[in-house]
């Protein structure tokens, strides 16, 4: 056998090799395959109009699906996100009306604050799982927010023409949102790959133990970490109440389990020490294509749920056996 | 002898994506023989028994047990072919209690309780859960419930590996009687001692290949490191560490001063001090609070008395970073204790660098990079799979362990058991490194739980027993039986029988009356 | 001065609807003077979960419990005995089949039927109808859904272009309105079971054309309706304040009042901004104070005494 | 005892915890009686079970965000076959459903197993699924339960040789849910397979190398899953006489109980008890708030506050312990 020193590979086994070692392009493949059976089923729909307004839902969903990635490296989730959100969002429309618009902002990231405080002191000091941890200032945060929106339903609401300008407007047919958002997704995959703090995410969520022995401390970086999650949270409300422009007590309450599957699709493990953001971005893409997908498919409610059940089991999936072929 | 042999494997061949853990390996093992598995670190040899037990599936070989073709897919059905495995890491269930654990397996209570006390445990409460179990006797029960089936062949992947003396030699009879008995068992271990004690025979794997199958006979040993290593023949035997060799006389002011610890119940009164350029070592049988010891001057634990200085200032460590910020760092025995197994070399050597908060902002990637490859390239650790820690073999995970913090230049090492399962060579490389670093001015505290390691590395030795410290013996007076009858509690200068390390050359033993 | 204790129970929380339901509960019980105290359950459950709560009213010896079921049927043993254990029983917004329960409801397959009807009758007859529809399973939403197909089978012309479900969500309206606008499928009229505001606001922004829009009367498509240039809507009242009627019917019980008929519909107007006399009644009820979430009739004429500052205050006796 | 008090020291402080819950319901209602015991027994049926479903797998080193689905799909599907049928055909209908339920949760594990996608990925597209279908059963809320099905849980069970003041207090719904947990749970744990779901849930690989059928395990775990959630299915057509196809908040609730109760949510630890006396707990404490007539808006915070404190305190405890 000494003579073909050099076996050919097949051409199968290489393209699946290069796809495992670059997990984004099948990602990307199977957004785009989403897109043309859409294109297939409506044709003409796939405009540049559709696209700004894919990308416009898309965006919020990403931050908070941003949050479940960060503190999923930690082996942790943010189940308080959304409504952290509608906190932000509802504070902000009700205080804005007789407020000066900073002192608005403020007083809406002030519960953001303090509820990712409150979340990262539970899973840092006191070892809460996360689950119930989140769970728990989630429920607390929707209890204070029902008291709080008693005293303010004579003033009414107001949507700060910014916020609207940010949430729905469109430029030379980009969305106005990517203004927020490119930064902010580019601070985040920059802190993850390149910053300490990032480091630490996934050396935490890698192996606890290692990481103290190696002098760091574990509250820190799960309290900054719940504070951030929670802040990126907050300014998602701001985010979204420009764009839906109606203060509700559930607003963003509808993005959670979206905001962790769009993680997981993402290739973000949820025990901890794996996965990045970019994934997640295009998580969150398939999964609003896949909305509209379903929305435009004549089939009754109850066949458009299994249909979307079905489709999220199969794109992770499918995405898991890409990667693992290593 | 023409006896077929009991388990014969041929062309076994494992790859892992693009590295071959095993590309050729056979192994025959004839029935009542002690057969040896040796080779070094990353030849494979777990692999090899993972495969031979069904806990993973092979790529290519062919096995034959009593010579009919078996097709063995996992460890249960191993278990029926008659091979029982004990594995590097203990496998017994974490949060049941040790009955249950029998019961999940389905072995039988009494011979089981019978093995235990043989191997030399005496208080065990089978209602204790497993997680609560020191490592070491949970590695001796693993291997009393696979004696108390009477496997034919009993496959011991560095059984001995992380065992104290006085356990070790305990397995060692018990293994030798199993293979009087007409059963076999195949033995993994870097200790040469322990293979010219026991083995018959030796099968030495290199880079994944069966390179030689020698007899065990007086010495061939120097044989069997050549087949080891191949090319990369190293020198064996260290002599002694001369005099002369012996850093500069200490400073008057100690860089570490331990007065009276004590922690808890299993630590007390302990005093000594640790000198700039010295290398002192720890002796103790397993469980002697060393452990509290390490983990109290590691800032791990806090010590319930006594008091510990650091360049002469008292200090209290509330937390690692204390100790990391005195410049005191801690290499555990346990490698997955200290490892982000699925990060890559390079961030598991930097992450001292991101632990306080004033540094976790960007990182200088080229300053990052130059610090970890010098580091790298001064251990010598073998990076072909750097991406994921955990691909690497176990001595280069060990080295990653200890280039952490030659990266990060602390001037205290606290290194607990780092040779642990280590091939000789890369046992060489890490004795050298401790007496750079201590030629260097740095300070190491050193336990291990092989003995001769002592004199090659050492410059004093401090023994340990029933959490007191017995002894600090200066290191041409800490030979072996010394060491040993120290470490058993002995006054020094008295004469003892202990077993059969003690006296390597021993070939003839006695069996106990009691066999269960 | 009060002399009954009142329980309420309510499955759906932190919608601006059922908000303003209980806070008109409140604000009735204040104003009537013959409440001592309110025991309010009011949290998101399912019908199990809502003869949990009213178990939990009998054991604390309510006089009387007024209640939106999650199901008409679902809480039938519930009421039957608190009606054994002699408490009175009506239920509000929506129908019960527990016989001695009093029904004081909007009438949902009507609400549905007005707006379809005048939607039908915008569109000319004919045309391409996006039908929005509340959340699946639900029985509000079903009983909607007889009514609007009540109008569709009398106009065989109007086809539905497709139909959705919202979930009564805000954000998946909107998400889906635009996603229908994007496929460019022709379309000549919007109805939707009240989330509504958000769809004006696509149609808006994306600057398709104004098709006849139905909606509820939330304070916020109400302000619409007057401000929005060359929008032609109606809005169907479904007053929340249907809660506050509840609460006046069981202190007429209480006081041995009792009514003609165990079942009191209080059905729907429709006003739209195609009529002079609708434009009317719209810029009448239009209150841009309030949360927009809220429907703007805050009262029902034979039914409520409190003052709008009562009810937006949401304050009940003894708070 | 030692051992018994360590491993079961949780479960003591609910249980504790639930008696002094009981004498404080007492104080805040004199009145509060058998009846009132009764009602909440009925309550704590559908959680109890929703619970239950959660802790096997839990405790197997898995979540199972399905449960509440599962609960409406099999609820539903019970609804639609009685509607109209006989009396008798409800005995058919009863142990076709747990089948279904158990089924179901066998595919859950199977598609674990098979795909290789995590757990609670897997049973959250379950969800998806599974709503849908129930969707597909029922519409809208509606269908019917047998009579007999209905008066298995109101009332009380009269035992022989008991005075009545004491029958009064055992409720029949009570009965049912000791009587189902126990012919499942108590042969179970007692069984190598209940050794195995702990072994799987505590280590992986440590119960692979020990022989246990990991996969085959952790389906098991699954379906008996799926076989509690619609036992709950069949408590929630039972108790509402309907079928939803909108899933109840039995899912978080479930999660929150499993912790309450001492199971650890990596799996391995805790037994059926513990979720048991934490459903009472919480089920007791609604009761409560509603008794005392607190602002409904509070009792959201509330719940959260306790939720939150008592996992806290457990935490501080076993911090202290390690210490
Ligand atoms: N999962 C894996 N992925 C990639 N490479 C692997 C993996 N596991 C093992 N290897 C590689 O295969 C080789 C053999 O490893 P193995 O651990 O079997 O050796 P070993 O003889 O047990 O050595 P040691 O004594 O160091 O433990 C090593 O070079 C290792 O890096
Ligand atoms: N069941 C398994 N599935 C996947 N990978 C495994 C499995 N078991 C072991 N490995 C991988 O194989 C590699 C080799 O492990 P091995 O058991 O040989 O021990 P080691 O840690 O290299 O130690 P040493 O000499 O000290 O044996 C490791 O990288 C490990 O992660
Ligand atoms: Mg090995
Ligand atoms: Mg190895």
């Amino acid at each position: 056998m000494s003579t073909t020193a050099i076996t050919p590979v097949p051409l199968g086994r290489r393209v699946k090799r290069f796809m495992a070692d670059r997990p984004l392009i099948p990602l990307a493949i199977l957004l785009i395959i989403l897109v043309v059976i859409l294109q297939i089923l409506r044709p003409g729909i796939v405009n540049e109009r559709w696209i700004a307004n894919t990308i416009k839902f898309a965006i919020p969903l990403a931050i908070l699906a941003g949050c479940q990635t960060m503190t999923m490296l930690t082996g942790g989730i943010d189940l308080s996100v959304g409504t952290v959100a509608t906190m932000s969002a509802f504070i902000m429309a009700t205080q804005v009306v007789n407020q000066d618009p900073a002192v608005a902002f403020l007083l809406a990231m002030m519960p953001a604050v303090l509820i990712g405080l409150v979340n990262g002191i539970g899973v840092g000091v006191f070892r809460v799982h996360p689950l119930i941890m989140t769970l728990g200032t989630s429920l607390i945060g929707t209890g204070c927010l029902q008291v709080y929106q008693r005293t303010v339903i004579a003033s009414g609401a107001k949507i700060p023409d910014f916020l609207a300008w940010l949430g729905t407007g469109v430029t030379w047919g980009f969305p106005n949102a990517l203004l927020l958002f490119v930064p902010l997704a580019a601070l985040i995959v920059f802190t993850l790959a390149r910053t300490g703090f990032g480091r630490l995410l996934y050396a935490v969520g890698d192996n606890e133990r290692a990481t103290r022995l190696s002098g760091v401390q574990y509250w820190q970086v799960i309290t900054a970490l719940y504070v951030t999650s929670s802040v990126l949270a907050g300014i998602t409300g701001l985010l979204y109440i420009g764009l839906i422009k109606a203060p509700s007590l559930s607003l963003a309450e509808p993005l959670v389990l979206p905001s962790v599957a769009a993680a997981v699709i993402g290739g973000t493990s949820i025990f901890g020490g794996r996965g990045g953001y970019t994934g997640t971005i295009i998580g969150a893409l398939i999964l609003t294509v896949l909305t509209t997908l379903l929305t435009i498919l004549q089939m009754p409610e109850g066949a458009r749920r299994i249909l979307f059940g079905l489709i999220v089991l199969f794109v992770t999936a499918a995405y898991l056996r890409i990667v693992e072929e290593r | 002898m023409t006896t077929s042999p009991l388990l014969d494997a041929t062309g076994v061949a494992k790859n892992y994506g693009a590295v071959a853990a095993l590309r050729n390996a056979s192994l025959s093992v004839l029935p009542g023989e002690v057969h040896a598995l040796m080779g070094a670190n990353g030849a494979g040899k777990s692999t090899l028994v993972k495969i031979l037990t069904g806990a993973i599936p092979a790529n290519a070989g062919r096995i034959l047990i009593r010579g009919e073709a078996r097709d063995i897919r996992s460890p249960a059905a191993a278990r029926r072919a008659g091979l029982l495995p004990v594995y590097q890491e203990p496998s017994l269930i974490p949060d049941l209690d040790v009955l249950s654990n029998l019961r999940l397996t389905g072995t039988p209570v009494e011979p089981f309780r019978a093995w235990v006390r043989e191997l030399g445990i005496a208080d065990l409460d089978l209602r204790d859960t497993a997680r609560d179990i020191p490592l070491a006797v949970l590695r001796v029960l693993d291997l009393a419930r696979a004696l108390a089936v009477e496997p034919d062949v009993l496959l011991l992947d560095e059984m001995t590996a992380a065992l104290p003396a006085n356990l070790a030699e305990k397995v060692l009879e018990v293994v030798r009687r199993q293979g009087d008995s007409g059963r076999a068992v195949i033995f993994i271990s870097h200790r040469f001692v322990e293979i010219s004690a026991l083995c018959d025979r030796a099968t030495v794997l290199r880079d994944g290949e069966t390179v030689g199958v020698v007899d065990i006979v007086p010495g061939v040993e120097e044989k069997i490191v050549e087949l080891m290593l191949g090319a990369r023949i190293v020198k064996t035997h260290v002599a002694a560490r001369s005099a002369a060799q012996k850093a500069a006389p200490a400073p008057a002011r100690p860089r570490i001063a331990v007065q009276n610890l004590r922690v808890g119940t299993k630590l007390s009164d302990v005093s000594f001090d640790l000198a700039d350029g010295e290398v002192a070592g720890v002796v103790a049988l397993e469980g002697q609070g060393q452990d509290e010891l390490f983990a109290a001057l590691a800032g791990s634990i806090r010590p319930s008395g006594g008091t510990i200085e650091v360049d002469g200032a008292p200090v209290k460590f509330s937390h690692p970073i204390d100790a990391i910020r005195a410049g005191i760092a801690y290499v555990p025995g346990d490698r997955s204790e200290a490892l982000a197994m699925q990060r890559s070399v390079r961030e598991n050597i930097a992450l001292p660098f991101s632990a306080a908060l004033r540094t976790w902002g960007p990182i200088n990637m080229r300053k990052e990079r130059a610090t970890v490859l010098s580091a790298i390239e001064r251990l010598q650790i073998d990076t072909r799979a750097q991406g994921e820690v955990q691909r690497l073999s176990g001595g280069n995970q060990q080295k990653v362990t200890i280039a952490r913090w030659i990266a990060a230049d602390a001037r205290t090492i606290l290194c607990f058991d780092p040779t642990r399962g280590i091939d000789v060579g890369t046992k060489q490389e890490i004795y050298k490194l401790l007496r750079e670093l201590a030629g260097n001015g740095k300070s190491v505290l050193f336990y291990t739980s092989e003995l001769e390691e002592v004199q090659r590395v050492c410059d004093r030795v401090i023994v340990i027993f029933g959490g007191r410290l017995v002894d600090i013996f200066p290191v041409e007076e800490a030979d072996e039986p010394a060491l040993m009858r120290a470490a058993y509690g002995l006054p020094r200068g008295a004469k003892a029988d202990i077993g059969i390390l003690a006296d390597p050359t021993a070939h003839a033993y006695d069996a106990p009356e009691a066999t269960p | 001065e009060g002399k009954y204790t009142i329980g309420i129970s309510n499955t759906v929380q932190g919608n601006g609807w059922r908000e303003e339901m209980v806070c008109a509960m409140k604000a009735q019980a204040l104003a009537s003077g013959e409440v001592t105290k309110l025991n309010i359950a009011h949290r998101n459950t399912d019908a199990a979960g809502q003869l949990e709560d009213i178990r939990n009213l009998i054991s604390a010896k309510v006089d009387a419990i007024v209640v939106n079921p999650a199901d008409p049927a679902g809480i039938k043993a519930g009421l039957e005995e608190a009606t054994k254990a002699g408490i009175v029983v009506v239920a509000v917004d929506q129908a019960v089949t527990e016989p001695s329960a009093y029904i004081i409801s909007n009438n949902q397959e009507q609400y549905a039927y007005l707006g379809a009807k005048w939607l039908f009758q915008q569109m000319g007859g004919k045309g391409e109808v996006f039908y929005m529809r509340g959340a699946a399973g639900a029985s509000a939403d079903s009983d909607r859904d007889k009514g609007f197909k009540k109008a569709l089978a009398e106009n065989p012309d109007v086809k539905v272009a497709q139909e959705v479900f919202t979930g009564w969500q805000q954000d998946q309206a909107k998400q889906q309105m635009l996603s229908f606008l994007a496929t460019g499928t022709p379309f000549n009229g919007i109805w939707t079971s009240g989330i509504d505001n958000v769809i004006v606001d696509a149609l808006v922004e994306s600057q398709a054309p104004l098709v006849p829009v139905v909606g509820a009367d939330n304070a916020g498509f109400v302000g619409q309706l007057s401000s929005v240039k060359g929008l032609v809507g109606a809005a169907v009242t479904n007053p929340g304040s249907i809660g506050g009627a509840g609460v006046t019917l069981a202190l007429q019980i209480l006081d041995g009042k009792k009514p003609a008929q165990q079942t009191v519909l209080v059905d729907p107007q429709l006003w739209d901004n195609a009529t002079d006399e609708g434009k009317a009644k719209l810029k009448a009820a239009a209150d841009p104070s309030l949360s927009p979430e809220w429907p703007v009739s805050i009262s029902i004429p034979e039914w409520t005494t409190y003052t709008k500052e009562q009810i937006i205050a949401c304050k009940g006796p003894g708070e | 005892m030692s051992h018994f008090l360590r491993r079961q020291g949780w479960v003591v402080g609910l249980f504790a915890l639930l008696i002094i819950l009981f004498i404080a319901t007492r104080i805040i209602q004199p009145a509060y009686g058998s009846n009132d015991f009764g009602s909440l027994a009925r309550a704590v049926l559908p959680y109890a079970f929703a619970v239950a479903a959660q802790t096997v797998v839990v405790i197997a080193g898995g979540i199972d965000l399905s449960v509440a689905a599962m609960m409406a799909l099999t609820s539903v599907t019970a609804a639609s076959m009685m509607n109209g049928a006989s009396e008798e055909y409800a005995l058919f209908v009863v142990p076709f459903v747990l089948a279904m339920g158990f089924a179901l949760g066998a595919l859950n594990g199977l598609l674990i197993v098979v795909t290789r996608v995590p757990d609670i990925v897997v049973t959250l597209a379950m969800l998806f699924v599974l709503q849908g279908a129930a969707l597909l059963v029922l519409d809208a809320p509606g269908g019917a339960a047998a009579e007999w099905l209905k008066a298995l849980i109101s009332g009380t069970v009269p035992l022989p040789g008991l005075p009545d003041a004491i029958d009064s207090w055992v409720p029949k719904a009570l009965l049912v849910l000791i009587v189902c947990l126990c012919i499942i749970w108590i042969p179970l744990r007692r069984s190598r397979l209940g050794l195995s779901l702990y072994a799987i849930g505590s280590s992986e690989l440590a119960a692979f190398r020990s022989g246990v059928p990991v996969k085959r395990t952790r389906i098991i775990a699954y379906a008996l899953s799926g076989l509690l959630a619609a036992f709950g299915g069949l408590a929630l057509t039972m108790s509402t006489g309907i079928g939803a196809p909108i899933p109840g908040p039995y899912l978080l609730a479930s999660v929150a109980a499993v912790v309450l109760g001492g199971v650890a949510l990596g799996g391995g630890k805790g037994g059926l008890l513990g979720p048991i006396v934490a459903v009472f707990v919480l089920r007791l404490v609604r009761t409560d708030l509603t008794l005392l007539a607190i602002d409904p808006n509070v009792t959201a915070i509330i719940e959260g506050a306790i939720m939150v404190a008592v996992v806290m305190f457990g935490a501080f405890i076993t911090m202290r312990g390690r210490q």
